[in-house]
């Protein structure tokens, strides 16, 4: 009988010195805008798009499972708004026009914002 | 009457004010002292909790507002101040805003009946102890007022009703305790308890009656909700229970009184078994400067006050420490623990205080 | 006037939005005091209509959107659906992909577990179990990352194997990761395991009996909690599963004690799987055929297919009618968790309401595979 | 194996779902009947339901397919029958309890009545939603999928 009264109480012991180790381990918070995660290179953030290699196939837009993310009609745009990252326009694209790039901090303060233009491709 | 009185009226001597006037003044004035005490305490006390609990999940805790977080919890009481105050459809209007008040005006006057140190204190009556209990069974009604009153809110209903039961079952071992301590201290009134016992630690009440001492700490965490025990507002379960419906300052008044209530009760467990003010092995620092009476009396005082606060540190860090340790126990468990196990203990631990009583009387 | 004040009983929602329901599902429980009379589960907040997008895309857009069937354990699904479309068109993986398919899979059922682990411990009230899991979990989505691309929705399976090797550095990797991952379990065993508070908050509650379990067809580590010794991986052996040396964990009882005492010994299991076939991939390095690079034009496949995979939670189908075209007629997903949402009612009844999220936790229930 | 289940119910047509699965096709009416029989003879013992798959063959046929599983013997396989103009089946939910959210989810989205189902209400889509989506004359009014419908 005393052994039924004391076990509980070893194993709440138990589970307290758990608890205590564990306070001195290393920290593992990331403090986010100052210290950014580092991820490495084949990471699928957001879609960089060159215009002269791109020969107009619309390879891109069957393989694309968010419907109408990409649209080749005047000009060449990915709607960021719908696009899922799936990498699966980079894998299909005959020649390689489009790549990812590691940046993942794409919030906008205007929805339009989000809808990357050819014009503005154009440029960088 | 305490020194501080004296000094008191000297101070007041240059104004003719008429002499009843002076005996009110100076209870407004402790009054005053004791509510700023508390809400030092408490913001020191809320963000010390978020920081000890993330300590021991190897996270930082919150450390933006302030030098590493130490206006946090001002700046929480500050947006709460400037929340909508929501008051749902069908709620019941005068209990809706009387509860928080129910729950928080207790708290603050048993602040004034504990014996910070032998020279301070407000309110000194011979029988104190009873005070200080009647006092901390009010909030459990403030917060089934809150769960009744907050409209349909099936949530809080339960979350109400859970504090009652709990209530109940957990004041009558703390009670029974409460009568051996007082039969092996001879007096009711805190003070005197404290004063038995100084000396060395040996005359501690912690070592006649640890039993006591286990079960009034089980009963004080089932008193202030704290985690094992936390069923009004079980967050996984209740939503949030008997706050569910409250925003703005009614919500933070909630919240003080939480935390008041821990501190107090924690204060309350260390002057009953842990020696109040005294210090561990009677030996006070100002005694070694050779001062003159009465700054000897002034820095005695604030050492005694300094002892105190460090017995209830240890015990509020225990008890932080089972809140991010153990899971929650189920409602009708607490209840079986208290009925079934913590009465019969604590009367075997009243026949034992009156045996040692007995005892030291023969010695 | 709603009835349930005439019958004294009180209707508590349980609803859509509530920190311990994994998810948006309402649960609608008539209550006489503190105990459950009745439990109607209402399900469909989280519908995005998976069935009726396959039809519209090809298989090829499909592919991406599998992984967000069951968001936990993405590779489970997309193995059932190219499971099946690769027994239509009888495409053969290579060895090398088949193996790179296994330690996957069972990396992400430890992830899966532990975050079950944490959020169930939530929601008995111990706040610091859930940190010290989704710390362990975070190590697997690094791996993962550095693997597929991305932290949960991989798109890393293809229809002749896997998309990117698995270099040397990865393997260190995932090596130290299975080394001290036992230590780590124990640390948790010790924590909880005979826990007097959690045991009395778990044994004996929410018993689920053999014939109830077989009857509502439930699969995995609830059925396994119950007796019934049902395993996929050993009944109808995929992948390399008949070359690998595993037990499969399970207890009599059935209550919710015993389904955390069978998933916490599935991670010791997927663990030891894990080491085995890294021991295979380190010794040949050097193949890198992982891939048959087939020719996307030519996916039109013809007749019917169910691809089965035994996923965290239970038995994963995934039914495929193909009428020739490069669009599947009809595709249609069996996951686990839309059979043991109905259980609910069956084992939750008169008890309490704390029992309630003792017993719907220890389900292991994610709302995107009950709503698809 | 399913010799003597064939000869009872003078089972004709027969497919095979990849990869070991035996369909038999059966008509509406003894549905129950055989289920039953699958269920309880000793020979057979397929207790676990695993699932009903609704399909729409165009041409306004629906084929339900209740896929059967036994544990005693390891085997699986698939009973299914065609409906052709009125969608009602008999339930089967006193055999497999199983099959009520099945039945619930079938009526939902392909519109197929189950006869003394104890709750026949939409299970996934919203209580005012008209319209099945499953079937293949639904037509959806969302533009952004014209490149599909190429």
């Amino acid at each position: 009988m005393i052994n039924e009264f004391f076990n509980p109480v070893k194993e709440l012991a138990k589970g307290l010195s758990i608890i205590l180790k564990n306070g001195l381990k290393n920290r593992v918070t990331l403090k986010y805008p100052e210290e950014q995660e580092k991820v490495r290179n084949n990471f699928r953030g957001k879609i960089k798009y060159e215009k002269d290699k791109c020969i107009k196939c619309g390879n891109c837009i069957k393989v694309c499972p968010a419907a109408g993310c990409i649209s080749i009609n005047e000009y060449f745009s990915i709607d960021m708004s719908q696009c899922i990252f799936c990498g699966n326009c980079v894998e299909y694209c005959p020649v390689n026009a489009l790549s990812h790039t590691v940046e993942y901090t794409l919030a906008q303060s205007k929805k339009d914002n989000l809808i990357l233009k050819e014009e503005i491709y154009g440029n960088d | 009457m305490s020194l501080f009185y004296l000094l008191y009226i000297e101070c007041l001597s240059f104004w003719k004010m008429p002499e009843w006037l002076i005996f009110i003044m100076w209870y407004i004035f402790n009054f005053i002292l004791i509510v700023i005490l508390m809400l030092l305490t408490v913001l020191f006390l809320v963000l010390f909790e978020r920081k000890y609990l993330a300590f021991y999940t190897r996270r930082i805790g919150p450390d933006r507002a302030g030098y590493k977080g130490c206006f946090q919890t001002v700046a929480d009481a500050i947006k709460l101040l400037f929340k909508e105050n929501i008051i749902p459809k069908n709620a019941d209007k005068f209990l809706f805003f009387l509860s928080p008040l129910i729950v928080f005006v207790p708290v603050l006057t048993v602040w004034a009946l504990l014996p910070f140190s032998s020279g301070f204190y407000t309110f000194h009556s011979c029988c104190s102890i009873l005070l200080f209990m009647a006092f901390l069974a009010i909030p459990a009604i403030g917060i089934l007022f809150a769960g009744y009153s907050s409209g349909g809110n099936n949530f809080a209903l339960i979350g109400g009703i859970r504090s009652c039961m709990q209530l109940i079952a957990s004041e009558i071992p703390s009670f029974l305790v409460l009568a051996s301590i007082v039969i092996l201290s001879g007096s009711m009134d805190l003070s005197v308890i404290v004063k038995n016992q100084s000396g060395s630690i040996l005359n501690w009440y912690i070592f006649p009656s640890f039993l006591g001492f286990t079960i009034f700490f089980i009963c004080s965490l089932i008193i202030m909700n704290r985690l094992p025990f936390d069923f009004p507002e079980a967050e996984s379960e209740l939503v949030a229970g008997y706050n569910c419906e409250y925003s703005g300052m009614k919500f933070a008044m909630f919240f003080l009184a939480e935390y008041a209530m821990t501190f107090i009760l924690s204060a309350l467990v260390v002057v009953l078994f842990l020696g109040g003010y005294n210090a561990p092995f009677d030996f006070y620092i100002t005694d070694c400067f050779n001062l003159s009476v009465i700054l000897r009396e002034i820095f005695i005082n604030f050492e005694q006050f300094f002892w105190l606060i460090f017995k209830t540190g240890i015990i509020i860090m225990l008890i932080m420490l089972i809140r991010a340790a153990y899971p929650r126990l189920r409602t009708d468990k607490t209840l079986d623990l208290c009925w079934y196990i913590f009465i019969p203990l604590s009367i075997f631990n009243l026949f034992i205080a009156i045996i040692i009583k007995y005892m030291r009387g023969i010695l | 006037m709603n009835n349930s004040t005439l019958k004294n009983t009180t209707i508590l929602n349980v609803g859509p939005q509530h920190p311990s329901t994994h998810g948006v599902l309402r649960l609608k429980c008539e209550l006489n005091g503190e105990r459950i009379i009745k439990i109607e589960p209402i399900i469909g907040y989280l519908h995005r209509g998976m069935e009726k997008m396959a039809e519209t895309g090809s298989y090829l857009q499909y592919l991406p959107v599998v992984d967000r069937i069951d968001y936990l354990s993405g590779f489970f699904c997309s193995f059932a659906y190219l499971d099946a479309i690769e027994k239509l068109m009888d495409i053969v993986c290579p060895l090398k992909a088949l193996y790179i398919r296994t330690i996957t899979m069972e990396l992400n059922r430890i992830s899966s577990h532990l975050l079950w682990l944490g959020c169930y411990l939530m929601d008995l009230g111990a706040t610091s179990p859930f940190f010290y899991a989704f710390i362990e979990r975070e190590k697997i989505l690094h791996i993962f990352e550095k693997l597929a691309g991305a932290r949960m929705m991989y798109n890393y399976y293809t229809l002749g194997g896997v998309k990117n090797d698995i270099n040397k550095e990865l393997l260190g990797e995932i090596k130290v990761f299975a080394g001290n991952f036992n230590k780590q379990l124990k640390e948790f065993e010790d924590l909880i395991n005979n826990n007097p508070i959690f045991i009395s908050r778990t044994a004996m509650i929410g018993v689920l009996e053999q014939e109830t379990a077989v009857n509502y067809s439930v699969t995995g580590a609830n059925l396994r909690a119950s007796g019934i010794l049902k395993d996929l991986r050993k009944d109808f052996p995929y992948l390399i599963y008949k070359q690998i040396e595993f037990d499969i964990p399970y207890k009599k009882s059935g209550d919710s004690y015993s389904r955390y005492i069978v998933r916490v010994k599935e991670m010791k299991e997927s663990c030891k799987i894990v080491n085995q076939c890294l021991d295979w991939l380190y010794s040949n390095i050097e193949d890198l055929k992982i891939n048959l690079k087939i020719n996307t034009a030519k996916i039109k496949p013809e007749g019917e297919a169910i691809g089965q995979v035994e996923s965290p939670r239970g038995l994963m189908l995934c039914y495929i009618c193909a009428d020739g075209t490069n669009k599947p007629s009809r595709v249609k997903w069996r996951t686990p968790s839309f059979y043991s949402v109905q259980l609910i009612n069956e084992i939750a009844k008169n008890y309490l309401v704390s029992d309630l999220m003792s017993i719907f936790g220890s389900l292991d229930v994610i709302m995107p595979e009950v709503d698809r | 194996m399913f010799q003597e289940f064939k000869t009872k119910f003078n089972i004709q047509k027969e497919e095979f779902i990849l990869p070991d699965i035996n369909k038999f096709y059966i008509n509406k009416d003894d549905l129950k009947q055989v289920l039953r029989f699958l269920k309880e003879t000793d020979r057979y013992l397929f207790e676990t339901l695993e699932c009903i798959i609704g399909k729409d063959n165009t041409n306004n046929a629906l084929e339900l397919i209740y896929a059967l599983f036994s544990s005693k013997y390891n085997t699986k396989c698939a009973v299914s029958i065609n409906i052709q103009d009125d969608f009602s089946v008999p339930s089967v939910v006193e055999i497999f309890p199983c099959a009520n959210f099945d039945e619930r989810e079938i009526y939902d989205l392909l519109g197929v009545r189950f006869i003394n189902h104890p709750k026949l209400e939409r299970i996934l889509l919203p209580s005012d939603f008209e319209g099945n989506p499953l079937r293949k004359n639904y037509k959806m009014q969302d533009d952004r999928l014209r490149w599909n419908y190429e």
